[in-house]
């Protein structure tokens, strides 16, 4: 029973580990139509900076306000100067060129900060909270990263439904052209996008990072299941992208826990097909069925 | 011969050696996921050797040693491992790192007669065949007796305790589980394995918790030894643990966790504190020991950017049984030669190893044993003896005859060419 | 009367939306049938369940004598229906030659096998093709843009490309979705010459909302509003039915049809 | 009002424009007539920015809008519906309808939608819907929807009926003859139907080959045989 | 055309006969490692550049055609021959193909590339779970059969020069590059490339046009999948093992790039990309250590300069690199 539990509740966590990197992923396909592979390196490159502010004696706080708002201006500046040049031009293109800057981030991360593990400390406890006489698999970090993320889900959700920038938006990455026939500052509305994305991505790298190890490669795991998180949402809906995570999250950690770790990513494999073989657009997906 | 061909003449290869060098190389995950750690070993080689050539060399050669990144990845393994071979052509390889990737190249360096010494990696296939594999030498002790000793020692001071298994899904895993089960079939009620990669390694330690286990037998990676910690710390699991030596590195692991607080852990050196392992090396935690305070100065002197760590000890250790090896084969020495050498006088080597290592013409495995120590305050120490072993059903029996080695002097071996 | 095309009773719901309501129609062979009606009536949805790219809730489609069921859109051109889209749709990364290559598709001879081996009947196959689509760009008078790319072209000459691809397979029922849309007067009237002379090979079924072409062209006119045939007829009915001229032409326009 | 001059402009070494120069007046309808390819969709994007002009200029309202980003221009009261549905199809009707709003700096009113609304009816039953489902002339009279919700002073429209039913065609010109009294609006209006433009036009401009060559009040226009023959073709 | 493209596989093989025996066994292992990437980033710019699909796993077919030359190598004495057991790999991999392409078939985008993506991690699970059979981690060794002898004594009796394993394998990667070429061309030039290719550029009017859709996008992956799997063969044999960390998320994406590198859609493309592939990163840490920096950072130099290249070409050639060159020649040429 206790078994169940912990593996319900690290399934949990870890889906919303999943579901932070999906939502920056959801925000930056829906401002540009870009899946950026570059996110988790650039979260990485983020955390450092953090790491570098905490070791040197600065407090958490610091460091995790530093790593945002190095995020922001990485993003957009990854955008105002690289992306800009292939956006609205042939999508492959647009996935090389992000995963080329994985590579070469990553490997500028190795020279500038070494590539041994370091810790990366939480603010908030990572005991597991007592009930009675038995601990519970959920610790203060734990419900710190369960209620970012569900702040920056609502945060998103209000953004792209209600605010007309999200319009904005969303209008400049279907149709540029348009977008700025309508007055739409289409340059701008993409800059912003990648830098709050990269803003969420350095979130999720504090997250993942937080009470764990931290090496050039520590978020390239989550490369994948944010990915297949996101996917699995649908792509284009905050809610989908938490959702997806969520289930992610748990039937990962109950496939680990029950049936063997190395089918991990079999699982995943088999959750995805099932669920675009139902849905192809994602479980979220708006209905787009009209083709002619 | 067929075809009309001429026929070569058989001899002593000397590819690699001239009258003032020799060169050698090996393959290290430099970049990727196993980067984190490996990545230092070869600039302790590469420091020893350095040190090695500013006192002269051996026999008046200077060692070169060329490294190449694989990435852990042993696609990339064989490709740097023919660069070696057949561009940078070079003698030996030796200390080659990591089980899957070095697998990929052992057939093909026992095909081109290259001398594979001196493999970083505890599996048996090193040693275990020198039939097959005649020019392969293990080093660290393998697998398979690591788990013989943790089980023999938990079998007789810890009759009662419900045993859990904590293994990394490879090799090394399998080896220590089959080791262990020689001694505490009985006592082992769960075994949880991770797949290296796969940081939530949650379910795996629930699952142990389920059992009832009170004491696990971890064999895992440093990493994975602070995030089993971790987590239970996070679902109130607290066990006694025995970390095979791979993942016990205390310096290392005291560091990762150091930061895992702010409120919660508060001291990680604690942590660790009653945590059993085993060592066959003095490492960082025994800075007095005559071989520490050796490569402490052989890396201010030589080292490359950073601290010492373990991990620059292993290979300076591996570098000091690799000039062993050299002086051992001979003013002239040949490939052939140098395997004959082992063979016939590695098993008396002096070095830093506690334990001698197995060399014989049936035998490439190396170092024989370990001895048990348990952590306090960042500090391993010891429980037994050493205690030595060989494979299958071996007996365990204390032999301390290696432990008692002190480096000469000038800090370089002076090992006779064997006859 | 083998060549005819029927729908009966076809009806389409989306979601609520009435897109279709107990639709029948026919068109006979060498027949070239208008389908008019305001925007949204149902028209591009009628050709959708034509192709099979929309299944009908309720309702029949009939070619040939025979009922299509579970009609797929790829297999229209086997079944010798061919359809133009309002959009053009053309493939932009290929050709003229290629885009016209791909509708002559449907007579290709030879499989992925001889084309992997590149045997020598494939080439042959090959040749054939390519004789059927110069010959298709000539009837067009478009064989000198052979080798270029879609997206340069003018309007017109990219509208004929579209319209050359569909006739190439040589279909006996050909659905066009308002051909004569942002093309000039002029070349309206060509168009409407154009398919004039189809109709010894084949039937015609044509959404436009220029009445001028509709009235010149058609044998028969259906006309549709929301989802409803509301009137059927010759040309000069049709233009005289008061509850046409409401719903959809309005007063003045009828007026210029004759103008011509 | 919105005056060219000498505008030049082109996709290749060939030019598309060729040194056109026009003024539309306050509260006048201007039409751009001429054969496919003239070079009408090529002044409406030049004058929009779209296509970069090599020489020339072009004013609103005396101000030069050289410089000014196409992105500026629904600020300064210049609405294009361009040729070929600009329709985001990805987005909801009535999101459509609201960026149309926003490009002039202004919050969209219930009352502004009900305009609309009440002018397409179709547009209201389909309002929260993507525009994604919706038939090729409800995207025109979409993207016109748009265009008006902006408030216009100047208004270019790049072939407004194409796809559109008769009966809309001639409401919607009705419309624009409205707002053209009724408001002062400036319309430049290309259209392939020159017919229809003409009869509610107040001058109209050919172009033939990127070069203006006529440019008339519109009812001479219409009764120039030659020309209409020549150019025109009807 | 198909007369044309015998010719020129007839003038590859000579330079390829001419260009092994000329270099050492070095160049010639590297030269057999070229050869098995081309082959797979053929596959996969055929079905990236013609037919619009985005595969991120081609990495995991790789895996599963190394896997099944690796088992069929296993037992020590008397195995099939080794050109039979390359067209057994292929054929298996064709297998594995048809299946994840029917599913992929309706998939678009970035809901396939997630799909391939979650393939490329998942394929190498299994060996990981059947490690009884398929050797777990340590993965399966594979020994490269004996060169017949008939063979041996031939290339002796042409060259004078004895046929080494290296030279041997390298001899059969460059074979598969000829074959895997011309059909590929022959394909891409016939009515099955321009179905396909109809299908990337309009759905709607594909299907119209007699096209099924799902059919040509299996078929396509199909053809890639094969492709990939006698790459996977030939990279056992080269790597001597085959291995789940063999085959990384890493070795699919590189593929990805070196396509696009190389110029997407083109086979010559391919060719460059895997040549890139092959020679970059050793060029690169080669020239690091020469520059004095030490191993670590000359390794990770590899990387940096391949992202840094694939950034720059991507923006600056988006048509590749054969693109580009083709582009610089027009221009000389007119200018
Ligand atoms: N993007 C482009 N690239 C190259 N040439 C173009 C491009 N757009 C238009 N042209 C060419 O410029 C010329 C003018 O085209 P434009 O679209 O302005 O004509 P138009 O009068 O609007 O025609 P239509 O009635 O077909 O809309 C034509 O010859 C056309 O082929
Ligand atoms: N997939 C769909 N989902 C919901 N509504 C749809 C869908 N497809 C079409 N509709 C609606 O059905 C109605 C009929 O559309 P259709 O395209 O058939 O009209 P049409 O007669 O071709 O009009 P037009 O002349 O403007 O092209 C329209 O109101 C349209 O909005
Ligand atoms: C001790 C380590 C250097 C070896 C490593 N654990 C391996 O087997 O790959
Ligand atoms: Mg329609
Ligand atoms: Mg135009």
């Amino acid at each position: 029973m206790q078994q169940l539990l912990t593996t319900v509740l690290t399934g949990v966590t870890l889906g919303v580990v999943y579901a932070a990197f999906a939502l920056a992923l959801v925000l930056i396909w829906r401002a540009t139509r870009i899946v950026n592979f570059a996110q988790a390196p650039m979260a990485m490159i983020t955390t450092y900076i953090a790491l570098v502010l905490i070791d040197a004696g600065y407090s958490y706080w610091l460091g995790f306000a530093a790593a945002l708002l190095s995020g922001l201006v990485l993003g957009a500046v990854v955008e105002r100067f690289v992306v800009r040049f292939v956006s609205g031009k042939s999508e492959i293109n647009a996935v090389i060129l992000t995963l080329g800057l994985f590579i070469v981030l990553h490997a500028l991360a190795a020279i500038v900060f070494g590539s041994r593990y370091r810790s990366f400390p939480a603010p908030f406890g990572l005991r597991g909270f007592q009930i009675g006489d038995t601990t519970i698999a959920l610790t203060g970090f734990g419900v710190f990263t369960v209620v970012a993320v569900a702040v920056v889900m609502v945060g998103l959700v209000l953004l792209f439904r209600g605010t007309d920038l999200g319009l904005r938006m969303r209008a400049s990455a279907f149709n540029q052209e348009v977008s700025r026939l309508l007055g739409v500052k289409v340059g701008r509305m993409l800059t912003l996008g990648w830098a709050l994305a990269a803003l969420v991505g350095s979130l999720s790298g504090l997250l993942i990072a937080g009470g764990g190890l931290v090496h050039p490669s520590y978020m390239d795991g989550v490369v994948v299941y944010g990915f297949v998180a996101a996917v699995l949402g649908g792509l284009d809906s905050p809610v989908g992208a938490v959702v997806g995570g969520l289930l992610l999250g748990l039937s990962l950690s109950l496939v680990s826990g029950y049936v063997g770790s190395e089918l991990v990513p079999l699982a995943a494999l088999v959750i995805l097909m099932a669920v675009l073989l139902l849905k192809p657009g994602g479980l979220f997906a708006s209905v787009r069925e009209r083709r002619v | 011969g067929a075809g009309g061909r001429p026929e070569g003449e058989e001899k002593g290869s000397t590819v690699g050696i001239t009258d003032t060098t020799i060169k050698i190389g090996a393959h290290f995950p430099l970049t990727g996921v196993a980067a984190p750690g490996y990545s230092e070993i070869p600039s302790g080689h590469q420091a020893y050797y350095d040190y090695v050539n500013a006192n002269g060399g051996v026999n008046g050669r200077k060692i070169e040693f060329v490294v190449k990144d694989d990435g852990y990845n042993p696609t990339n393994t064989s490709q740097v491992t023919n660069e070696l071979v057949l561009n940078d052509e070079i003698f030996a390889m030796v200390g080659g790192l990591g089980t899957p990737t070095h697998s990929a190249v052992v057939d093909y360096l026992n095909d081109a007669k290259v001398p594979d010494l001196f493999v970083s990696s505890g599996s048996l296939q090193w040693g275990d065949w020198p039939k097959e594999k005649p020019f392969t030498f293990g080093w660290q002790p393998d697998y398979e007796i690591e788990g013989k000793i943790i089980g023999d020692w938990v079998a007789k001071n810890m009759p009662d305790a419900k045993v859990g298994l904590f293994l990394q899904d490879d090799d090394f895993g399998r080896d220590g589980e089959k080791g262990a089960r020689r001694y505490l079939d009985s006592q082992i009620v769960a075994v949880a394995k991770y797949t290296p990669g796969n940081t939530d390694v949650a379910p795996q330690i629930a699952q142990l918790q389920a059992a009832g286990v009170d004491l696990v037998l971890g064999f895992n990676v440093p990493s994975y030894t602070a995030l089993s910690q971790l987590v239970s710390l996070k679902i109130g699991f607290k066990p006694k643990w025995f970390y095979s030596n791979v993942g016990s590195d205390p310096a290392l692991v005291g560091s990762l966790l150091a930061r895992f607080s702010e409120g919660a852990v508060t001291d990680s050196a604690s942590l660790l504190n009653g945590v059993m392992s085993t060592e066959y090396l003095p490492g960082m935690d025994a800075p007095d020991d005559p071989w520490m305070k050796l490569w402490q100065k052989v890396w201010d002197e030589h080292g490359a950017d950073g601290e010492l760590t373990n991990y620059r000890v292993y290979g300076m250790s591996q570098a000091y049984t690799f000039v062993q090896a050299l002086q051992a084969a001979g003013q002239d020495p040949t490939r052939e030669g140098i395997v004959e050498a082992i063979e016939k006088s590695g098993a008396s080597f002096e070095g830093p190893g506690i334990a001698p290592f197995r060399y014989t013409g049936d035998s490439h495995l190396g170092i024989s044993g370990m001895s048990v120590v348990e952590i306090q305050n960042g500090i391993g120490e010891d429980l037994t003896p050493v205690l030595v072993t060989d494979l299958g059903d071996t007996p365990i029996k204390e032999d301390d005859s290696a432990a008692g080695d002190a480096p000469p002097s000038n800090g370089i071996p002076d090992v006779k060419p064997a006859e | 009367m083998a060549e005819t095309f029927e729908m009966s009773g076809v009806s389409v719901n989306f979601g609520g939306l009435v897109a279709l309501s107990d639709v029948s129609l026919s068109v006979a062979a060498g027949q070239v049938l208008g389908v008019i009606g305001p925007n949204g009536a149902g028209k591009t949805t009628l050709f959708n369940v034509a192709c099979g790219f929309v299944r009908p809730d309720t309702g029949t489609l009939t070619w040939r004598g025979e009922e299509l069921r579970k009609l797929r859109p790829h297999q229209l051109a086997g079944l010798g229906i061919a359809r133009s889209l309002q959009e053009l749709g053309l493939f932009d990364r290929m050709t003229v030659l290629d885009n016209v290559l791909v509708g002559a598709d449907r007579h290709a001879t030879t499989g992925f096998w001889p084309a992997l081996l590149g045997l020598p009947r494939r080439a042959k196959d090959e040749r054939a093709l390519r004789d059927r689509a110069m010959a298709a760009l000539e009837e067009f008078d478009i064989a000198d843009v052979a080798a270029r790319y879609p997206a340069s072209l003018p309007y017109p000459v990219r509208k004929r490309v579209a319209l050359a691809r569909a006739l190439v397979g040589e279909p006996d029922l050909l659905l066009l979705d308002e051909p004569a849309s942002g093309l000039s007067s002029a070349e309206m009237a060509e168009i409407g010459e154009l398919v004039r002379g189809l109709t010894d090979r084949m039937s015609v079924m044509l959404v436009e909302h220029h009445m001028d072409l509709v009235m010149s062209v058609c044998d028969d006119i259906v006309v549709l509003d929301f989802g409803k045939v509301i009137a059927r007829g010759a040309p000069a009915e049709i233009q005289a039915d008061p509850a046409v001229q409401a719903a959809y032409l309005g007063e003045d326009v009828v007026t210029g049809a004759d103008s011509r | 009002m919105l005056t060219v001059d000498n505008l030049s402009a082109g996709y290749g070494p060939v030019p598309a424009l060729d040194d056109v120069s026009l003024t539309a007046g306050h509260g006048e309808i201007t039409a751009v007539l001429g054969a496919n390819g003239a070079g009408k969709t090529t002044l409406l994007r030049t004058i929009s920015g779209l296509v970069r002009a090599r020489s020339g200029t072009v004013s609103l309202d005396g101000r030069p809008l050289t410089g000014v980003s196409t992105e500026d221009l629904p600020a300064l009261g210049l609405a294009h519906v361009p040729e070929g549905r600009g329709v985001l199809a990805e987005l909801t009707v009535e999101e459509n309808l609201r960026l149309g709003a926003l490009g002039s700096r202004r919050k969209t009113t219930a009352a502004d939608l009900r305009r609309i609304y009440d002018l397409f009816p179709v547009l209201a039953e389909r309002g929260t819907g993507l525009a994604h489902v919706l038939s090729g002339g409800e995207r025109q009279m979409l993207v016109i929807g748009r265009a008006l919700l902006s408030r216009p002073k100047v208004l270019l429209l790049d072939e407004p009926s194409l796809g559109l039913a008769p009966k809309v065609v001639v409401q919607i010109f009705e419309l624009l003859r409205g707002l053209v009294r009724d408001d002062g609006l400036t319309v430049v209006l290309v259209e392939q139907n020159a017919r229809s433009a003409l009869s509610i036009a107040d001058h109209g401009v050919v172009l033939n080959l990127g070069k203006v060559v006529v440019r008339d009040d519109a009812a001479t226009l219409a009764a120039d045989d030659g020309l209409r023959h020549a150019y025109l073709g009807f | 055309m198909v007369r044309r493209h015998l010719l020129l596989a007839l003038g590859a093989l000579v330079v390829v006969v001419l260009v092994l025996e000329t270099t050492s066994q070095f160049r010639n292992a590297q030269f057999a490692a070229m050869a098995y990437y081309a082959i797979a980033a053929a596959g996969l710019t055929i079905l990236t550049g013609l037919n619009g699909q985005l595969s991120l796993g081609h990495g995991a077919l790789m895996a599963v055609g190394a896997y099944s030359t690796a088992l069929m190598l296993q037992s020590r004495e008397g195995t099939l021959p080794l050109l039979v057991i390359l067209a057994l790999a292929t054929v298996i991999t064709v297998v594995v193909g048809a299946l994840v392409g029917v599913a992929a078939a309706r998939l678009h985008g970035p809901y396939l590339a997630g799909a391939t993506l979650a393939l490329a991690v998942a394929i190498p699970g299994i060996p990981l779970y059947f490690s009884e059979w398929l050797g777990g981690e340590q993965g399966l060794n594979v020994r490269m059969p004996e060169i017949p002898v008939w063979l041996a004594d031939a290339a002796y009796f042409v060259t004078g020069q004895e046929l080494t394993q290296i030279r041997y394998l390298a001899y059969l990667g460059w074979l598969g590059v000829i074959v895997v070429f011309v059909l590929l061309a022959n394909l891409s030039r016939s009515r099955v490339g321009r179905n396909w290719q109809a299908v990337r550029d309009d759905e709607v009017a594909a299907e119209l046009a007699g096209i099924n859709l799902g059919r040509a996008r299996v078929q396509a992956f199909v053809v890639s999948a094969g492709c990939a799997g006698l790459a996977g063969g030939l990279l056992a044999l080269s790597a001597r093992l085959a291995a789940p960390s063999g085959f990384t998320l890493t070795l699919s994406l590189l593929l990805l790039s070196a396509v696009v590198l190389g110029g997407l859609g083109s086979l010559v493309g391919a060719l460059v990309g895997a040549a890139l592939l092959t020679f970059l990163p050793q060029v690169v840490t080669g020239a690091g250590t020469d520059l004095g920096l030490t191993d670590v950072q000359a390794a990770q130099l590899a990387p940096l300069i391949y992202g840094l290249v694939t950034v720059l070409v991507v923006l600056l050639a988006p048509a590749g690199l054969a693109g580009g060159l083709r582009k610089l020649i027009h221009w000389r040429r007119s200018s």
